[in-house]
Formats: C-alpha cells, structure tokens, sequence
C-alpha cells in the first residue's frame, strides 16, 4: 500500500487529498503512469515536484509499502 | 522554542525577531509578505495558503540550514501562516541576525527565495471575479521538469 | 503621525512596520540595528547615542524621498534612539513596504548605508576599560574631506 | 552673532556644546581658521562635514548674524 498525496491545483482537479494505491516495488514514475492516468492531471504532474516521506525524490525512486508520496505542484508560498 | 513553524494563527515579527537576538547580533534584517489587495488595478478579497504541514517544517529547516552554512554567525527565524487571510494581514515573516548588516540582508533576501522555491506552500487567490491557485511565481525553468533547484552549499 | 522619528524611548519594530503598510504592499523589508555586547571578543557594556536631533530629522526625511525617487512605490519609516542603551536594544529601525519584495530590499539597505553617511548621529562605546566615540564605520574617503556624499538620483 | 554647534568628539574636545561668535559675512572656512584654531580640533574639524541652519553647507558659505553652524564629525548611527 502505497499513500499518495495531493495538494492545492492538484488536488481540486483529482477531487481528492489523498489516494491509497495497492502497489509496492515501483517507481514513482510507474505510478504516475499506470494510476494517475485516469485524472487528466498529466500536465499539473510533470510540472510537479515529489517527495517521499516528506523529502524531494526523483522519480525513480522506487515505493515501498508505507510509503508517502507527495505530488507537489509549483509552490507560492511567501 | 522552535525556529521554524507553520500556523493557522496571525503571525507577530517579533515571535521571529525575539528567536535570533544574542549578544553577538548587531543587525536583524526581517522580510515579511502581505497580503496585498491590488495588484496591477485588480482586487483580492482575501488569500488562501494551503501546505504540506510536515514538509514545509522540513524545509524551513533546511532553508535555516543552508544559511548557517552560508552564513556562519547569522541566526534565523521563520514563520509561515497556513488558512486564509486578510489584507494586509502576514504570510510569512523571516528574520535574520548577524554581527553585521550585510550577512543579514544577504540570508533574509536568501530566505525568502528559497521559500518560493522548495517549501509546499500554495496560495490561492479570491478575488471578486474568481479564485486561482498560484504557482511557479518566481518563473523558474527547473520545476517546469518536476526537478528540485539545489541550494546550499 | 510621523514617518521619521528621534527618541530617548525604546523602538518598537511594529512603530515602523505600521506606518508602511497599504493595500498596494506585499513586501516588508525591515532593518534593526541593535546594540551589539560582544564584538570580537570584546566586551560592551552600553551604548551612548548623541544625535543633533532637529538636523538628523531632516536627513532622515531626505533619506526618504531619495527612497520615494528611486523606488516610486516603496513607503519608508524610519526611528533612531538617543541616549544609553543596553545591550540588545534597538538603535534604529528601518522599514519600508513595497508592491514587491525586490525593491523592499534594496530600499531598506539603501536606508541604513544613507543613515551611515548622512545622519548627524554619533555612538560612543563603553566598554569595561573605556569609551570612545565612533566614527566613519564605513570608511567613506568622502569623510576626510568633509564634503557630503550626494545620494538620490 | 554665529552659533557654532559641537557634537561627539569635537565637543568633548573643544569642552563645550556650542559656541556664540561675534561675526557675521564670514565664510566657514574662515570661522574655522580666526576662531576655532585655539581648541587644537584642526584634524577632527578637518573631517567633519558642516551644515548651516541644519543643512549641509559648503566650507565657502558666508556665514549671516543668526545662523547656526553645525560642525558634523564623521557620523556613526544605525
């Protein structure tokens, strides 16, 4: 199980904060792809940085259960 | 008494400034965002922050980090407000202390870019006509790609 | 109320902040100076500022229309402390608001090197084993001489 | 009648805050050399800035019955 979480654009469009996805063993790249697909977000997600347990990872990283994958669309705070 | 922190509650420059005066210190420089009503003519009614609480934590540290590698004898503060907020109200309030001005200036200035940069932190506009959630203010190439600018050392 | 002040009482930052703040402003960029105790190594025990006050007014004023020509939205407030200070006490507080933060910045930096040049105002150290009145902190040939740096346009 | 104001060092040295000297259609130059040549400040004057009527002024200003000259040594606030 892996817990995927999304914020601000990201989240309004996905209509959800927060995702749980039966996966373990792949990279944050395959998760995009094979379930993230289905919300048209293709765009707000390249832009997005991400982070796993909350520090910056590439995409490469592979997920292991229990992870926390954060999508982090352009930030603005300040 | 944490350095740095995330709150739903008005934010006082002096909750930062307090944290970095020592007997070392000669200048404080402090930076702190507003929430602006006009911009270029047009009107916001109120801001929104949302953030990745924990992370945003994290990265505030880190950013605290970056400067005492930078700047050995600068001490530094920063608060960021999550929720909404009224005109002229504090997003974010950032001091510095140093020995001197000009490291001071320097890691203030340095803050807050590195705010802009790497802390999950979103703002959502609300004007009369609609609401938008901002981003990539600072037009930077390297998030376009989903990759995170390194700062530090 | 006045934008630019001299006083024997302690400086409080948000004296400064509040008079800069408006709708348009969505940076604050504050400088404070403090009363340093321990400077490389040596030990301060109290500061003496001496000002020739009604002049040191002026200057400040002048300091802030130069801002007000260089940086035409940035609103600037500036308060300097006379008389003994304890250490860690403000002696002089700068702050200047702007649409933006980049001019906040340089606008409130521009105000402490100009305050450094121009402001009839004079500290003198007392340490454990002496005083002594400082001066030319920034090393300006064009003190030696006599003669005013020009600031503004 | 010029009053001549002192500050910070030029006053301790000179042991006095202000000076009241009878004269008048005088540059400060010239104030300097006839009467403040007895304090031994030449180096400290030699420094300072001056202003006249709590502006900055040029050593060839002549100097009026009722102004006030303030000799400014190097300044050290903020």
């Amino acid at each position: 199980m892996i817990q995927v979480l999304l914020f601000a654009g990201l989240k309004d469009k996905v209509g959800s904060s927060s995702l749980r996805i039966k996966e373990e063993n792949i990279t944050i790249e395959e998760l995009k792809r094979t379930h993230l697909g289905i919300y048209g977000v293709e765009e707000l997600l390249q832009q997005s940085m991400v982070a796993v347990n909350e520090e910056y990872a590439e995409m490469d990283t592979i997920l292991k259960t229990g992870d926390v994958v954060a999508f982090v669309p352009p930030v603005s705070g300040g | 008494m944490r350095q740095y922190w995330m709150t739903k509650d008005p934010i006082q420059i002096n909750d930062c400034i307090e944290r970095v005066i020592r007997p070392e210190a000669g200048a404080i420089s402090t930076f702190i965002g507003i929430a602006r009503e006009f911009t270029e003519g047009k009107r916001t009614l109120y801001l929104e922050y949302e953030a990745y609480v924990p992370m945003a934590v994290k990265q505030l540290e880190r950013i605290g980090r970056e400067i005492q590698d930078k700047w050995p004898e600068a001490r530094t503060s920063i608060a960021h407000r999550i929720g909404d907020l009224g005109i002229s109200e504090i997003a974010v309030a950032i001091a510095v202390s140093s020995p001197h001005r000009d490291e001071a200036f320097q890691a203030s200035r340095y803050a807050i870019e590195r705010i802009k940069e790497i802390v999950p932190i979103w703002k959502k506009e609300h004007w009369e006509d609609g609401t938008k959630w901002m981003g990539d203010q600072k037009e930077q190439v390297a998030y376009h790609d989903g990759k995170l600018k390194r700062g530090g050392k």
